[in-house]
Parts: C-alpha cells; sequence; structure tokens
C-alpha cells in the first residue's frame, strides 16, 4: 500500500504537477500579500515570495527524475545523464539581482522613514493629489 | 470598527482577485505540462568537456553566459553604491553601541579566519565543486559581518574595499575585451585550456580567474553593503 | 569597430570611477563627456560604413551562447541614445554650477550604466541578457529618480522600485515558460518554434511581457505610478527618463512582440489599449498644475500614441512610429531640459512659473518644441502624426482615428493654455540667461526638431529601411541562425 | 520518497508564507520569511541544482534576513 503510493508520487509526471500546484499556490500568497498588506517590509516579503515561487517553477520543471547534478563527481566522470545547467545559471543570476533591488529599496524605505516617520504605502502622499 | 471593517473588506477583495489570477494561471499551466525536449542545455554540455571545467554550471555562468553575469555585477556595483549613497556612511561614535562581551568578541576572533578560510575555498573551487565567486563572496562578507557585530573598533578600510572594487571590475572588462582582441568574441576564453586538464585546480583557461575576480568584487561589495546597513546612525 | 564597446567601454568607465574620482571632480565630468563623443562618433562610424546587418559573438556563438544583432534599427537607437546621453551631461557641466548632485562621480557612473543598458537592450539577442539589461536600467533609473534625497524623490524612487520588482517578476516567469517550452533562449530559435506552441501558453507568455515591460514602458492600466515619479524626480532626470529609458523598453517590447506573436486579436487590443490610455491621460492632463506632472501626463499620451504606431504592423505605421518617437524624445528633452534651468532659477514648479518666468531664448525654444508635440505642419511632430493617421484612415479604423483626434484636440487645449501663458507680457525686467553651453544644446535640440519637421525625405529612406528591418522576423532568424 | 518529500516541503512552504502575509508582528513574519528561504534550499537540493540551493542559502536567506533585520531596527515595529 505505502510503496504504491510512493511509486506513484515518483513519476516525473506527478511530481511535475505538484511543483506546478505548489509554486503556483506559493504565487497565489505572494500575489495576496502584495495586493492587501501595505507596511513597506511586508510588501518586500510579499515580492520575495513571489520571486521565490517562480524560481522554484522554473528548476523543479525543468528538474528531471533519475539525472544527476551537472557536475563531474567521484561516480560521474563524463557529462551525460546531467540535468540542464541553464536553468540553474539564470535563477543564480535572478537571485542575486533580487536580493540587490531588496537591499536598495530597503536603503530607500530606511531614509524615506527617517525623513518623514513613514512607513506604509498607502501613507505615502508627498506628491500633490 | 469602521476602519477594521474597511481593512477586511480590502483583505477580501485581494484574495479574491489574486485567487482568480492564479487560478487561471493554474488551468493553462496544468493543461500543458512541459515535456522533456533537446535543449540548448544539453548541447552546452556536450560541448562543455572541451573547457575543461568540472562544473557544467560554472562554466555557463562565466564562460557561455559570460555576459549576463558581467551585467549582474554590474547590478551589484550599482545597488551597493547606491546604498552608500542612500545611508550615507560616516564614521560612528561608538558611545551608544552596547559592548560586546569577552566570550563573544574571542569567539568571533577564532571564527573569523575559518570562515574567511572557507569563503576561499568555496571562491577557488567554484570550476571543480558547488560553489563560486557569488557564493564565496558572501561568505567572506558574513565573516566581516561578523567582526563587524562583535567587535567595537573593528572598521573596514574604505579605502582597501575601493581599491579591490574598482581592481575586480576593471579586470573583468579587460579580460573580456583580450578575449575580443584575441579571438574575435567578447570574453573569448583565450588561455589553453582542454578535456584533458578536467579535474585539476589550473583548469578551464580563463573560467576560474574570472571567478575569482567575482568573489573579489562581490565580497567587497558586499563587505561595503553589510557595513553601511549596520553603521546607518540612529541619532537623527 | 565592434559594437561590443558600446556596452565595455561604459561598464568599464563606471568600474573605474571609484578610484578616478580620487583625481578631482572636473577630471570624471569632463573624461565622461569624452567617452560619450566618442561612442557618439563610433556610433555615426558603423553607420556610414554599415552596409549589411551583422552579428557580433559574445564567447560563443548565436544560437548556443549571446549575440548582438547590429542592424539599421537597432542603429537608429544607439545613435539616438548616445545622443541624448551626450546632450544631457553637456547640459549638466553648467547645471551643475548652480545646484549640483551631492557624491557626483556616482552620478556619473549612473549616466554612464543608463548608456550601456540601454543600448545592451537594443542590441541583444538573447532573451535572458535582455532581463538582465532591463534590471540594470531599471536599478540606473531608480537611484536616480531618489537621487536628491528629499522626502518626495525617495517616495519616487521607492514607487518605481516596487513597481520594477513586480515587472522582473513577471518578465522572469516569461522567460521560464519559454525556456520550458522551447528549451532556447535565443530569440530567433523562440521565435522559429513560437508558433507551434498551444495558443493559451502563447497568450499567457505575451500577457506576461505585457505586464512586465508594460508596467516600465507606462502604458494604460499599468501607468498609475509614473506622474508621482516624473514629479518626485528632478526634470533633468526625467528628461532621460521620457527620451532614453521608455523607449528603449517600448523598442524592446515590440521588437518581442513582432518576433512572436501570439495572434492577431492581441495587437488589436493592444491597439485600442494605446488610443485610451492617450484619451485618458490627455484627459487627465487638463486639471494638474504642476509643470513635470503636466508634461508627464503628455508623454504618456505619446506613449499611447506610440503602441498605435507600432501595433499597426505596417511598414508606414511603423516608420511613422519612428518619426513620432524621435519628434518626442527631442521635444521633451527640450522641454525637461529648460525647465530644469527654470526651476533652478525660480524655485517654482508651478503652472504659475510660466508667467512669472522671463527668458525669451527659453520662451522660443519651449514653444516650438510643444507646437512639435501638437503637430504643427513643418515641425517634427507633424510627420508622424500625419503618417499615422493616413495609415489609420486607409485601414479604415474609423473609430480609432476618431478616438486619436479627439485626443490631439484635448491635448492642444492645455498646450495653448501653457503657450499662451508664455507670451503674457512679463512684469519683471529682469531677464534670465541661460549660459552659452546650454543654449548651444537646447538650439541643437531644436534645430533638430526643425530640420525633420521642414526636410522629413532627408531621412525617410533610412526610416523606411528601419522599419522593413524591424517588421522583416525572417531575416531576423536567418541572420541569427546563420552565423553558425 | 522524493515525490512525497517535495509534496511535504511545498504544503509546509505554502502554509509558513501564508502565516508570515497575515502575520501582524513584524518580528514574526521575517523569522517566518527565513523560514521560506530554507525551504527553497530543501527544494532546490532535491531538484539536483546544488549551486542554486547554496547561493539561495548563503544570499537570499543569508544576507536576505541581515536586511530585513536593519529593516526592522531602523523601520520600526509599528505596523
Amino acid at each position: 500500500m505505502i510503496e504504491s503510493i510512493l511509486y506513484y508520487f515518483n513519476q516525473t509526471e506527478v511530481i511535475k504537477t505538484i511543483v506546478t500546484l505548489g509554486s503556483m499556490g506559493l504565487f497565489f500568497v505572494g500575489l495576496f500579500g502584495l495586493l492587501s498588506q501595505r507596511h513597506i517590509i511586508k510588501v518586500f516579503i510579499s515580492i520575495g515570495i513571489m520571486e521565490i515561487a517562480v524560481f522554484i517553477f522554473f528548476i523543479g520543471l525543468s528538474f528531471q527524475r533519475g539525472l544527476t547534478a551537472p557536475m563531474l563527481g567521484d561516480a560521474h566522470t563524463t557529462f551525460i545523464q546531467m540535468n540542464d545547467p541553464i536553468p540553474h545559471a539564470m535563477i543564480l543570476t535572478a537571485i542575486v539581482i533580487g536580493m540587490a533591488v531588496l537591499a536598495l529599496g530597503i536603503s530607500f524605505a530606511i531614509e524615506y522613514y527617517k525623513l518623514t516617520g513613514k512607513n506604509r504605502l498607502d501613507e505615502m502622499n508627498e506628491m500633490k493629489n | 470598527m469602521n476602519i477594521k471593517r474597511d481593512i477586511s473588506t480590502n483583505a477580501i477583495s485581494s484574495f479574491a482577485l489574486s485567487a482568480l489570477f492564479v487560478l487561471t494561471l493554474l488551468s493553462i499551466l496544468l493543461q500543458h505540462i512541459p515535456q522533456k525536449l533537446s535543449s540548448a542545455g544539453d548541447k552546452l554540455l556536450e560541448i562543455n568537456a572541451q573547457e575543461g571545467v568540472a562544473n557544467a554550471v560554472t562554466t555557463v555562468v562565466v564562460y557561455f553566459r559570460g555576459f549576463d553575469t558581467l551585467g549582474e555585477i554590474a547590478v551589484l556595483f550599482i545597488a551597493s553604491f547606491g546604498i552608500g549613497l542612500m545611508l550615507n556612511f560616516q564614521v560612528q561614535n561608538n558611545q551608544n553601541k552596547v559592548k560586546s562581551n569577552f566570550m563573544l568578541q574571542l569567539g568571533a576572533r577564532l571564527l573569523f579566519p575559518i570562515i574567511l578560510l572557507f569563503g576561499v575555498y568555496v571562491m577557488t573551487y567554484g570550476h571543480l565543486s558547488v560553489g563560486g565567486g557569488f557564493q564565496g563572496g558572501v561568505i567572506i562578507a558574513s565573516a566581516v559581518l561578523l567582526m563587524l557585530v562583535s567587535s567595537n573598533h573593528f572598521q573596514l578600510s574604505h579605502r582597501i574595499i575601493t581599491l579591490l572594487e574598482t581592481f575586480a571590475g576593471v579586470s573583468y572588462v579587460l579580460i573580456g575585451l583580450i578575449g575580443l582582441i584575441v579571438l574575435d568574441s567578447f570574453l573569448g576564453n583565450f588561455l589553453p585550456h582542454s578535456a584533458s586538464q578536467l579535474g585539476l585546480l589550473l583548469s578551464g583557461g580563463i573560467v576560474p580567474i574570472i571567478y575569482i575576480i567575482i568573489g573579489i568584487k562581490v565580497g567587497s561589495e558586499m563587505s561595503l553593503i553589510v557595513q553601511n546597513m549596520l553603521q546607518r546612525s540612529d541619532n537623527d | 569597430m565592434s559594437s561590443i564597446y558600446f556596452i565595455a567601454l561604459p561598464l568599464l568607465f563606471g568600474f573605474a570611477t571609484p578610484i578616478l574620482a580620487k583625481f578631482g571632480k572636473n577630471g570624471i565630468a569632463y573624461s565622461s563627456i569624452l567617452l560619450q563623443v566618442a561612442l557618439f562618433v563610433l556610433s555615426l562610424q558603423l553607420f556610414v560604413t554599415m552596409d549589411r546587418s551583422i552579428i557580433e559573438v559574445i564567447a560563443i556563438a548565436p544560437p548556443l551562447g549571446i549575440g548582438f544583432v547590429v542592424n539599421s534599427i537597432s542603429l537608429f537607437f544607439v545613435m539616438l541614445f548616445t545622443f541624448f546621453i551626450l546632450m544631457a551631461s553637456l547640459y549638466y557641466l553648467k547645471l551643475r554650477k548652480l545646484n549640483p548632485y551631492p557624491n557626483e562621480a556616482k552620478f556619473f557612473i549612473l549616466i554612464n550604466m543608463l548608456l550601456a543598458s540601454t543600448i545592451g537592450l537594443v542590441l541583444s539577442s538573447d532573451i535572458f541578457n535582455i532581463y538582465v539589461f532591463f534590471e540594470i536600467a531599471g536599478i540606473s533609473a531608480y537611484i536616480l529618480s531618489a537621487y536628491r534625497k528629499t522626502p518626495k524623490a525617495l517616495e519616487a524612487g521607492l514607487k518605481y522600485l516596487l513597481t520594477g520588482a513586480v515587472a522582473s517578476i513577471f518578465l522572469v516567469f516569461a522567460i521560464a515558460l519559454l525556456y520550458l517550452h522551447l528549451g532556447t533562449l535565443n530569440l530567433a530559435l523562440i521565435s522559429q518554434g513560437f508558433t507551434a506552441l498551444d495558443s493559451d501558453i502563447k497568450l499567457l507568455i505575451s500577457l506576461f511581457l505585457l505586464i512586465g515591460f508594460g508596467l516600465k514602458v507606462e502604458i494604460f492600466p499599468l501607468n498609475f505610478w509614473v506622474t508621482d515619479i516624473y514629479e518626485g524626480s528632478d526634470a533633468f532626470t526625467d528628461a532621460l527618463f521620457s527620451a532614453v529609458v521608455v523607449k528603449a523598453y517600448l523598442f524592446v517590447f515590440f521588437h518581442l512582440l513582432y518576433l512572436f506573436l501570439p495572434n492577431k486579436e492581441f495587437t488589436l487590443f493592444l491597439l485600442y489599449l494605446g488610443a485610451v490610455s492617450m484619451l485618458i491621460a490627455e484627459v487627465i492632463a487638463l486639471r494638474q498644475n504642476n509643470l513635470k506632472r503636466i508634461f508627464a501626463y503628455s508623454s504618456l499620451g505619446q506613449v499611447g500614441l506610440l503602441f498605435v504606431a507600432f501595433s499597426m504592423q505596417d511598414v508606414i505605421s511603423i516608420s511613422a512610429g519612428l518619426y513620432i518617437l524621435l519628434a518626442h524624445s527631442l521635444a521633451k528633452m527640450v522641454l525637461f531640459l529648460s525647465l530644469a534651468s527654470l526651476f533652478e532659477h525660480y524655485k517654482n514648479e508651478d503652472i504659475s512659473l510660466l508667467k512669472e518666468m522671463n527668458s525669451p531664448f527659453l520662451r522660443n525654444v519651449i514653444i516650438i518644441s510643444m507646437l512639435s508635440l501638437l503637430g504643427i505642419p513643418l515641425l517634427a511632430g507633424f510627420v508622424g502624426k500625419f503618417l499615422l493617421l493616413k495609415t489609420v484612415a486607409f485601414y479604415g479604423l474609423f473609430g480609432l482615428l476618431g478616438l486619436l483626434i479627439l485626443s490631439a484636440l484635448i491635448e492642444s487645449i492645455y498646450y495653448f493654455k501653457i503657450i499662451g501663458l508664455l507670451l503674457i507680457k512679463k512684469e519683471t525686467k529682469e531677464q534670465f540667461h541661460p549660459s552659452t553651453l546650454q543654449k548651444f544644446v537646447l538650439l541643437v535640440l531644436t534645430l533638430g526638431v526643425i530640420f525633420v519637421g521642414v526636410a522629413p525625405f532627408a531621412i525617410s529612406d533610412f526610416m523606411a529601411t528601419s522599419a522593413s528591418v524591424m517588421l522583416d522576423t525572417q531575416s531576423y532568424q536567418n541572420l541569427l541562425l546563420g552565423a553558425n | 520518497m522524493i515525490g512525497v518529500i517535495i509534496l511535504g516541503t511545498l504544503m509546509a512552504l505554502i502554509v509558513i508564507a501564508f502565516v508570515a502575509v497575515i502575520e501582524p508582528k513584524l518580528p514574526d513574519a521575517i523569522i517566518l520569511s527565513m523560514g521560506i528561504g530554507l525551504g527553497a534550499v530543501v527544494l532546490f537540493v532535491l531538484f539536483q541544482a546544488p549551486d542554486v540551493a547554496l547561493t539561495e542559502a548563503v544570499i537570499g536567506t543569508g544576507i536576505g534576513s541581515l536586511i530585513y533585520l536593519m529593516a526592522l531596527k531602523h523601520l520600526g515595529e509599528r505596523q
């Protein structure tokens, strides 16, 4: 019984369905947070959740069961039967860029708070109308 | 009472909106789950051995798609000085800083060289195993963070960091330009490299050199970000 | 000469600036100008010597690696961006005497990064590379708009950054879907494989690209934040945003759209989106009092017009779009740069400034560029608008024609209001004269407006070639894939 | 086996993320968001992407949490 359940979940198709459902669930949570939360830290957390959801979606769907990580090791001496390295490289780039943008945004928010004492998006109304 | 009802209507409407959006998304995505197809990455894996780099992700990041990485370095560079510009850094007086106790200082001082060594290891072995310049650079920055938090007098020399940063950035672009002149392709691998060197520390031509340069750049910029964030004066 | 220098040299300059800054501020300013002059000359030289489209290889050949495509349309934008950034830097040389940016070396780094990234966006033929340049241009723009560190500027920067972060998530999502379904990042291969995809996925990818780029190119309904950013930032930065950054994003969006178009209905949707966007922007602009805000709404209107022009997918309408783009960039550059001087001198950003100011030269260039934006004959704006309306009428889209004419009428109401205010007899006798260099820059730009208006046939061949190159996706694919 | 672990991790991630988003106390929300990063690291390891996992652990979770904590220190806990 348990073995058949485990076997069912190990099929590549089922794993891909799970990843799609799960990452989109995470994306939903991030989007909900972005629309409903107004505190600046919460907004950044929500954006981070959306980002991570897209990363998991991409890496998870490009993953093939039975293939190894794209690097040589003790057991693998040729570049065959390996996972696609391009998604890994892309997500690596995207993670670093996302962090840079987050740090910059937080530094804007800190300076803005020091000047005006506002830390919520709906309070920001320095402009007219 | 009124405000509370406003918040909950807002929450419900945004919940419904995002649920609608994501359900539409799911209904399309679940019908079209991508199948395994021969992608550009597989072709890159086939020619990867020629570069003599054991970690295929490193080859892709530093060489095949090296231009993206140059752009990424530029993003970090801009973000780092943008943060420096925003939280304009002043050497603050240490009066209102909590004095950390002896054990913390001793532990931090003991751990600092070990973390530093680990960072350098991750950086230099990026072409052979997991890791590389980005990860190694950030590990070095975390060692700096430990010292900044624990020690009362530790202060990064602004001049040395600037020098390192400039050196790394300029030499990255210059290596690319040498490739343009020698091989007629920007960032071309002009140093000797072959499949027979696979797994050696000195292998892969320009790949490990560029990854170490990236490590220096990322390490110095992350350290600056960390220092700026920690030492933003609280008084105003 | 290679087109890589357009990216490599500004990056090199940017990376080296922290050390160069030790030798003094003027050195940085002049060497930055020198670099931009060199790049502009290089782009002219490329333009003169170019006889066919070429491809530049980076690291390895295109289907697997990244390549730059140099053809007449991308070269048009390269020349445009280097020219405008050079003009802005020259103008800033005098502006900094009055009110320099703090920590000036960093300001010059940002200008050069903006140059490198917008050129990279236009030249690159790899979709992930486009994402990286998208982010560099974005981050430079966020910092530029928050540079003054006043509450307004910081709020503008923060809003810009938040929308930009959301835009980049959707862009990464679109790229991930493209890679998962087609297994490639190369634009030519994506373009070939895209037609075979299921229509739902095609629509989803195009929608994500529209959200990602739409948040950047200021199209309705994703432009709710734009005017705040124009108001919060300096007028000088607004000139760069309006003339360079938005134009780069706009070109890349339509370049991608032509290469992988989901279906005919999507372009029709974009067509009406553009027209509605223009109408709404012009209606709201009527009620504004802040000058930067008024011109921001006018920029939104022009972006709507450009959407209409580029969505038609016809050689004449695309060349009309290129004329509008050129005329709008020239005019907005003149407007925002002269406003930057006026704001510094009179310390007033309201519409009442126009009554107060007394500067014949600035008044004249402002009036000329506004008349050009309106589409008065013999000025640059007329050519594009005329060609566009002709094409719309040719295709029998009379509803669209009505919308465009209605918004042009509304636009003329507030433009003539502003021109009327400018022509009032001034009370103050004391005249404000910008410096010679500033006059020179504004004069060059205004002469550009007049030249394009009087002699559009001088560049019409080039515009038509560019438009047909932009529309001809087949030869783009052949160029990219044949190189291997 | 791997399928069940992925399923469990994703479900836990969604719950943690939801709590992190609606949690009114900011310090708790930040700690939970670090948990999301760690869960993503586990998933990346399962997906045979060790490089991405290391990057997410070091950059996303490490420096990211530092930035959030600094934001908390300067922006105040008032919701």
